[in-house]
């Protein structure tokens, strides 16, 4: 069908509908009503109401009138625009007509969803209706500017969630940035050492998936690395890179370690991070034996051959007092360099995966379960690390003071649902404290005591693990656990009496035991405030990056081109995080396959009437707007503008407009939704 | 803790039947039965209806059940409850004394000493009895003048709440003399009430509405609005609490400090003052009024540690974890009943604790301690001599 | 063919606006000559008697300045719209109620009081004012009512064109009557003046820089101005950027900012607030205390904003006075 | 504006009209969130959606008040969050003059009022929105339209009077006395 481009003085043909959403919108508001209502407005030439206006029909029925009735404008009363405002602008097109002589109305979330009395949702509707109405006809044709995708992808966050999006992306053939601010990639997964419900050993399924992302020609594995900088929108992000040095040159080092054997230091005695200072170190030293990439690195905060503390920039100063028998053993290879300093590198990508994950609850937070205090109090992941054959202990599970727990009490639910610590449920503490009850007893036959308030195991074969573990025979008790202190009987041995109401006998227990494990919830990244601000993401009150819709859109952001996998946006297991994972590379996939990104034309323009008078050009943040010597005016490059509007809103001379937000028409919408009798 | 960063969450007129309706009634809907309350309760193991129970019953509208029990007796108004729940339930300072009130309503016996204590309270303004014209005798004793609001008559910065137990016990009135002796240092604008003061009436949360407690709180408040002055002090942790949490709901408007946040507050004046050195090893017990209820943990541990020569050791229980004294919510006048009832007496359990630090003093900031743990030290074994000794009385001694 | 009829009246104004007519210098006698004047009561004799005699749209052009104050103004700007063909409301005060506007911030009652009973230069014991009716000897004399409300011509009556300014400057005045003269009519409802922003003739304009961020704002008497940086750059308010030009940057050049007599462009609705949007949005400070210690730099918002267009501007009054 | 008789619910006792003008990003969707929340409050408020709070026109805000609302609520990001960088702090700006301004005019500074509300904050939304109508409910109306009808009566009675004097002297032609402006194109 041919376009159809309205002559300038034909007059103004709305087309109005009102959607009943199902029952939504019409169990609240009176739609038939609106409609009317609607008909009696001037231009109004259709007006009509649908059940599901979204729907192929719903559509249909729009182009159709614009065929038959000769419209030239559309209004929809429906959603939320930020759900279908794209749905019925192709609707509008498809018709015939530009897609900007449309106009959206939302009178579901603003309306019947939060309204009860229907006379009055029924009124408001009615005036947001004359306030679209009214709008529309000051509508002018414009334009969808496009914009170029970048196929290159930067990843932020190298736990099995960035791992997992990294993977499917590069095998696909995209080009990745895969950035990690730890030495290693591997997150928190790779310190577990089984996982829920199967019981597989979680570095068995991880380990090859680390490898391939060392080894694949389509990744740029940056670790010990973090984001400095983001500039640029969709399509174009600017991001700038600090990568720390870790004075072992990455790409001559081939992780034999024989600069740790060589090192001064004959005995590990350093606090080694990956094991959660469990374990002790040298001052050169590998993550975890499978680290990737298989680079050692040196503390200079340890190191003989470093001055001590950090200098006001955070870099060290070399002392060159020590003997260097790392660089001897090291040889021709010359991967040792004391002098590296840290780099910075720009890259250009189109699209973003955030994937920064959580950290643990600190339980110092809650006092009177003694962690940090006394010794035998281990949080969830230090047992993980004590379990895991790679462990301090290789896997032997033994107290600090080397004896193995004859009794054990696992504590749910710290830091979790509680309002003077975190309010959410962190929904992995009761199955992972199941498998650690399990482990346990597998490895030390200790009698185990799980206190939980609610055992909550939802998820493909999670209730039949609990299931398999209560037949284990572990004591699982309802009640939260109110207090834990040394056994007043012996103090010496470190015993400790953990004292709890069980809710489902009245009875108060005090448990003497030899070890207590804090089932500590998730909390969002200490860094996550500083990312967000970084990515202009939002978050929900909670700290958890926040997804643009919980339903239809779980893994985009407000922020176009930037997506979010694990649990940076919430607690969630291994699985959940890998599915999520997926979609946020498929999300970004279908941009890259795409090749550009339609850009609302909501930017601003200069009239030839500007005085130049250089009041709006301070106010823009993108520096779109300049001052020209020849024409003496300000002039606004398009490509730069975002379309805020803040320089609209302050040109004193009323020379500047912004599509499709021109004053007459917020005026219009003004003078609509006040209209006589609709209060 | 959560609790007690919210506003006024009840007003006085609340009743047992009204509570769920009010912003603290409807904390009590989300309560998910944990248990915690009564896992951390000093005597839950004693208690028929633990806190938790307490709860389920009044949502399940099982309260009378509750009342009919003497289980609520047995709560010494710790605030370990309220300040380790989950959902931030007002269970020390609204369910409880509001359950507690109709138990002591309906039941027909109640123990002896107890009710004396409320009939004293009640007909001379102080549970000891004495005659409320002696409660300013102490000042002679003072060994400096203490000005009487009454014959002031003008604005005083300091209104210094006595309360009983320092009025009128011998070892209460070192407290006071105490107290005397750092005002004058720091030269503070300060009067008493004199024998026109009546007790405070919190009496350790055990009444609500209609009960005892508004009588006293209404005749204070009539001496409050009578004279003029800035800030309520006192040097007892429970009228303390009053002052902070109940007292608003009748209309004081006064900020109130309890003595130990106030000289913490002007400590920088005070450290150069300190010069003897008292070298002790010093432990410090956390009275509930003044810990869990209102939060103020440091205090009371950073005067202490102001004083030359102190050495301070935590016991095991401390801060939000500490174990009561036994004297709050009644318990101070039911040591008998609870003996009968085959109960430890909790200032036993402390002062166990407090031996076992190895401290010489223990550090006390609440005039019921004094009396209950020198009481405790005579019974508990202990080989290492130990005096108990309000802080203001060791920074008194510190000072030149 | 005979010559176009003119009339000049004179409501709530200065009469600074009967000088700018005069300012035409021998101009006036170009005019004199082109039309016959058939009212001007300030420089000659002529009743409001011949004006109702004349027949209606008799009158080619009425040039009327001052806003309608009182109900004789009312009632002669009512008179004059019927008899003539083109009404134009010439200068600030007829074209936006001009600085008599500016006691739309006050009742009716306080400016009476005000004016004969507190202020400073006034002796009246007895309290006097003047009344609207005095019978003297049987005889009753009658004085003119004053309005609660100020009003511009257009508030009043339909007008035709708007020739701006406090007062209009001669060469715009020629402009219009010349317009008339050779019949090169623009669209009703035009003001005679180009429709950009002073900025643009401004001579200072070249000093203002493009990264301007207000940490203060200062009042003409409190600084020593630069005879040729732009006043915003030196943290002076001028109304230039928001208000139309066609004055040569008479205040400007003679080093005095603008304060906006000229009116809005066409496209501004309210003169004063799109200033309040540009400069506040130009204050440097982002924390709340901050920004009102710059803004306190403008301690009358209503009379630096609103200095002509208060009668205009989207409020046109304070809102809680009465009327009555 | 629209007179009464086009409407076609019989216009009920008053109630307050807010008319809130929500950035795209924060405020606008933490109202779509409290709808998918179904976080019920008071009917009473209009969104009007703008790109920013940093596009909120002065002129939109004295225009709603003049044709008829009682109130203005304005919803931004929070500070540092806006998505275009600082257009919230634009809007503070202005905010913080315009009550100042309103006040002088003799309009109660509650009847304006900014808030920052994220996109997360759809329980705050509703929160704002119940307070701003109960402030407003006991502010009472505001009714300029009302107010300027008011003033211009003055016009009117004078008109008629003078007709009434020019009949009264025989000559004069009433007629054109009365053809008072309406307010509305005297206004515009």
């Amino acid at each position: 069908m041919k376009p159809i481009v309205p002559k300038k003085n034909e007059p103004v043909r709305i087309g109005f509908y009102i959607c009943h959403c199902g029952t939504n919108i019409a169990s609240v508001v009176d739609v038939e009503a609106v409609a009317k209502y609607a008909a009696t407005l001037p231009n109004v030439a259709v007006s009509r109401t649908y059940k599901y206006m979204c729907s192929d029909p719903g559509q249909e029925l729009i182009q159709q009138d614009i065929q038959e009735s000769r419209l030239n404008r559309i209004v929809v009363a429906a959603c939320s625009p930020l759900l279908h405002e794209h749905t019925f602008r192709k609707a509008t097109e498809a018709g015939g007509l530009n897609p900007f002589y449309f106009q959206m109305v939302n009178i579901r979330e603003h309306d019947s969803w939060v309204h009860t009395d229907r006379t009055e949702a029924t009124r408001k509707a009615m005036a947001l209706a004359r306030a679209a109405i009214q709008r529309v006809p000051h509508h002018k044709p414009l334009e969808v500017k496009k914009v170029g995708i970048n196929p290159n992808v930067l990843i932020v966050g190298g736990g099995i969630g960035g791992i997992h999006a990294a993977l499917t992306l590069a095998n696909a053939g995209k080009m990745v940035y895969l950035v990690e601010k730890e030495a290693t990639i591997g997150g928190h997964m790779a310190k577990f050492d089984k996982t829920f419900p199967t019981l597989d050993c979680a570095m068995c399924v991880l380990s090859p998936k680390m490898a391939a992302i060392g080894s694949h020609p389509n990744i740029h594995l940056w670790t010990y690395s973090e984001v400095a900088k983001v500039d640029g929108y969709v399509g174009n992000f600017k991001v700038t890179v600090r990568r720390k040095p870790r004075y072992i040159l990455e790409d001559l080092c081939t992780g034999c370690q024989e600069c740790v054997n060589a090192c001064v230091y004959k005995d590990a005695k350093f606090a080694d991070e990956f094991n959660l200072g469990l374990g002790k170190r040298k001052p050169i030293f590998l993550p975890f034996p499978q680290a990737i990439p298989p680079v050692t690195m040196i503390d200079p905060e340890v190191c003989l051959n470093f001055k001590r503390g950090k200098n006001p920039d955070g870099s060290h100063t070399v002392s060159d007092k020590c003997k260097k028998t790392c660089v001897e053993a090291c040889g021709d290879r010359k991967a040792i360099d004391f002098k590296q300093t840290q780099e910075i590198k720009e890259i250009t990508v189109g699209t973003i995966i955030v994937a920064t994950g959580f950290q643990i609850f600190d339980a110092r937070r809650i006092p009177y379960y003694g962690y940090g205090v006394y010794p035998n109090v281990y949080n969830a992941l230090e047992v993980e690390r004590l379990i895991n054959a790679s462990g301090p202990t290789e896997g032997e599970v033994i107290l600090r003071n080397g004896q193995v727990p004859k009794k054990v009490a696992i504590v749910h639910c710290v830091g979790s649902r509680d309002e003077n610590t975190n309010r959410w449920c962190s929904r992995v503490c009761c199955l992972y404290s199941l498998k650690l009850a399990h482990l346990i007893k597998e490895h030390t036959h200790a009698e185990v005591y799980n206190f939980y308030i609610d055992m909550r195991t939802p998820g493909k074969g999670m209730e039949e693990f609990y299931n398999r573990i209560a037949e284990e025979g572990m004591h699982l008790i309802r009640g939260r656990v109110a207090d834990v202190y040394p056994d007043p009987n012996d103090g010496a041995t470190g015993r400790l009496v953990v004292q709890a109401e069980d809710t489902l006998t009245n009875k108060i227990l005090k448990i003497p035991v030899d070890m207590v494990v804090l089932a500590t919830g998730l909390e969002p990244h200490p860094e996550a405030e500083s990312l967000r601000r970084m990515f202009n993401l939002s978050c929900s009150s909670e700290g958890w990056f926040l997804e643009r819709h919980p339903k239809l859109a779980p893994v985009n952001t407000f922020t176009d081109g930037i997506f979010l996998a694990g649990c940076c946006q919430g607690p969630k297991d291994i699985p959940d995080t890998v599915a999520q994972a997926g979609a946020a590379a498929a999300e970004a996939f279908a941009l890259i396959d795409k090749g550009h990104v339609e850009q609302e034309p909501n930017t601003a323009y200069i009239l030839d009437d500007c005085c130049g008078c250089k009041s709006c050009i301070p106010l823009c943040p993108y520096t779109a707007i300049s001052f020209a010597e020849d024409t003496k005016k300000a002039i606004i490059n398009e490509t730069l503008c975002k379309g805020c509007g803040t320089c609209v809103a302050s040109c004193p001379s009323g020379s500047i407009v912004q599509n499709l937000f021109e004053d007459v028409e917020i005026y219009s919408e003004i003078d609509g939704v006040l209209a006589e009798g609709l209060f | 803790m959560v609790a007690l960063l919210e506003p006024a969450v009840v007003d006085k007129a609340t009743t047992l039947e009204t509570l769920l309706e009010t912003p603290a009634g409807k904390r009590m809907m989300t309560c998910i039965q944990c248990g915690t309350c009564a896992g951390t309760c000093p005597y839950g193991e004693h208690m028929e209806f633990a806190p938790r129970l307490v709860i389920n019953m009044l949502r399940g509208g099982f309260i009378d059940e509750v009342i009919k029990s003497d289980s609520l007796l047995r709560c010494v108004a710790c605030y370990a409850c309220l300040a380790k729940c989950p959902r931030g339930i007002r269970l020390t300072d609204v369910l409880l004394p509001l359950v507690k009130e109709q138990v002591l309503v309906t039941r027909t016996e109640i123990p002896a000493e107890f009710q004396k204590s409320l009939e004293n309270m009640h007909r001379y303004g102080n549970p000891m009895g004495e005659s409320p014209r002696k409660r300013a005798a102490w000042t002679a004793t003072a060994g400096t003048k203490i000005p009487i609001l009454a014959e002031v008559k003008r604005t005083v910065d300091v209104l210094w709440f006595v309360e009983c137990y320092p009025s009128f016990y011998a070892r209460g009135q070192d407290n006071c003399r105490a107290v005397a002796k750092l005002f004058q240092a720091l030269g503070v604008d300060f009067a008493i009430l004199g024998n026109e003061e009546k007790c405070a009436g919190e009496c350790g949360q055990v009444t609500w509405e209609s009960g005892l407690f508004e009588s006293l709180a209404e005749d204070n408040m009539k001496l409050f609005k009578k004279y003029q002055f800035r800030r309520i002090v006192t040097a007892d942790a429970h009228a303390y609490n009053a002052f902070h949490f109940r007292y608003p709901m009748f209309g004081l408007t006064q900020p109130a400090e309890h003595t130990t946040q106030f000289f913490a507050r002007h400590l920088d004046q005070l450290k150069p003052r300190l010069t003897r050195p008292v070298n002790r090893t010093v432990t410090y017990h956390d009275p509930c009024c003044l810990g869990r209820a209102t939060g103020s943990y440091d205090e009371g541990r950073a005067l202490l540690q102001a004083i030359p020569g102190v050495k301070l050791v935590e016991m095991v229980h401390n801060r939000v974890n500490s174990i009561c004294c036994g004297g709050g919510g009644g318990g101070m006048w039911l040591d008998t009943y609870y003996k009968q009832k085959g109960m430890e007496r909790l200032s036993e359990r402390r002062v166990r604790e407090a031996v076992a630090t190895g401290a010489d003093v223990l550090a006390v900031s609440c005039p019921y301690e004094i009396s209950r743990f020198e009481d405790a030290l005579k019974t508990v074994p202990h080989d290492k001599p130990m005096v108990v000794r309000d802080v203001v009385e060791l920074l008194a001694e510190s000072l030149a | 063919m005979p010559k176009p009829k003119v009339a000049f009246y004179w409501c709530a104004s200065c009469g600074g606006c009967e000088e700018a007519v005069v300012d035409l210098a021998e101009d006036i006698l170009g005019v004199v000559e082109a039309v016959d004047i058939v009212f001007w009561p300030c420089a000659m004799d002529f009743k409001k008697a011949d004006v109702e005699a004349m027949p209606d749209q008799s009158i080619t052009a009425t040039l009327l300045n001052g806003a309608i104050r009182t109900t004789e103004q009312e009632e002669m700007a009512r008179l004059l719209r019927r008899k003539s063909q083109f009404l134009i409301a010439y200068g600030a005060c007829a074209h936006l109620g001009g600085i008599p506007g500016l006691a739309n911030q006050f009742s009716r009652e306080q400016v009476l009081r005000y004016v004969y009973e507190e202020s400073p230069s006034t002796v009246n014991e007895t309290r006097q004012r003047p009344q609207v009716k005095f019978a003297e000897h049987g005889r009753e004399v009658s004085l003119p009512q004053l309005h609660h409300v100020v009003r511009a011509l257009d508030q009043v009556v339909d007008v035709d064109y708007y020739v701006p300014g406090c007062p209009p400057t001669p060469a715009l005045t020629k402009a219009a009557v010349s317009a008339l003269l050779e019949n090169r009519l623009p669209p009703k409802g035009s003001v005679i003046a180009p429709d950009t922003a002073l900025c643009e003739e401004c001579p200072r304009k070249a000093t203002k820089p493009t990264n301007l961020a207000f940490t203060e704002f200062k009042r003409p008497h409190q600084v020593l101005m630069d005879p040729d940086t732009c006043f915003l750059a030196q943290g002076v308010v001028c109304m230039g950027p928001g208000t139309r030009s066609g004055c040569a940057a008479a205040c400007t050049v003679g080093g005095m900012p603008c304060t906006g007599c000229f009116g809005p462009t066409s496209r501004v609705r309210d003169q004063g607030l799109k200033m309040l949007s540009s400069l506040c949005a130009n204050v440097a400070p982002k924390e709340e205390g901050d920004i009102n210690k710059v803004l306190a730099g403008i301690p009358d918002p209503v009379g630096t904003f609103y200095r002509y267009g208060l009668a205009k501007s989207l409020l046109r009054r304070k809102v809680n006075l009465p009327v009555n | 504006m629209a007179n009464a008789t086009q409407s076609p619910l019989p216009n009920s006792t008053w109630k307050p009209r807010i008319v809130a003008f929500f950035c795209n990003w924060c405020t606008y969707t933490a109202a779509d969130l409290a709808g998918v929340s179904r976080m019920k409050h008071f009917s009473n408020v209009r969104i009007i959606r703008l790109m920013c709070s940093g596009r909120v026109d002065p002129q939109f805000v004295l225009e709603a008040l003049a044709k008829g609302a009682d109130a203005v609520l304005i919803g931004g990001c929070h500070p540092n969050d806006c998505h275009y960088v600082e257009g919230n702090y634009k809007c503070l700006r202005r905010y913080q003059m315009l009550k100042r301004m309103i006040a002088d005019m003799g309009i109660e500074p509650e009847r304006l009022r900014l808030e920052w509300i994220s996109a997360a904050e759809g329980e705050k939304l509703k929160r704002v929105v119940n307070e701003m109508v109960e402030t407003i409910t006991k502010l009472g109306p505001l009714g300029l339209p009302q107010k300027f009808e008011q003033w211009d009566r003055e016009m009117e009675e004078f008109a008629n009077h003078v007709a009434a004097r020019d009949a009264a002297a025989g000559g004069g032609c009433a007629e054109h006395g009365t053809n008072t402006q309406p307010l509305e194109t005297a206004h515009a």
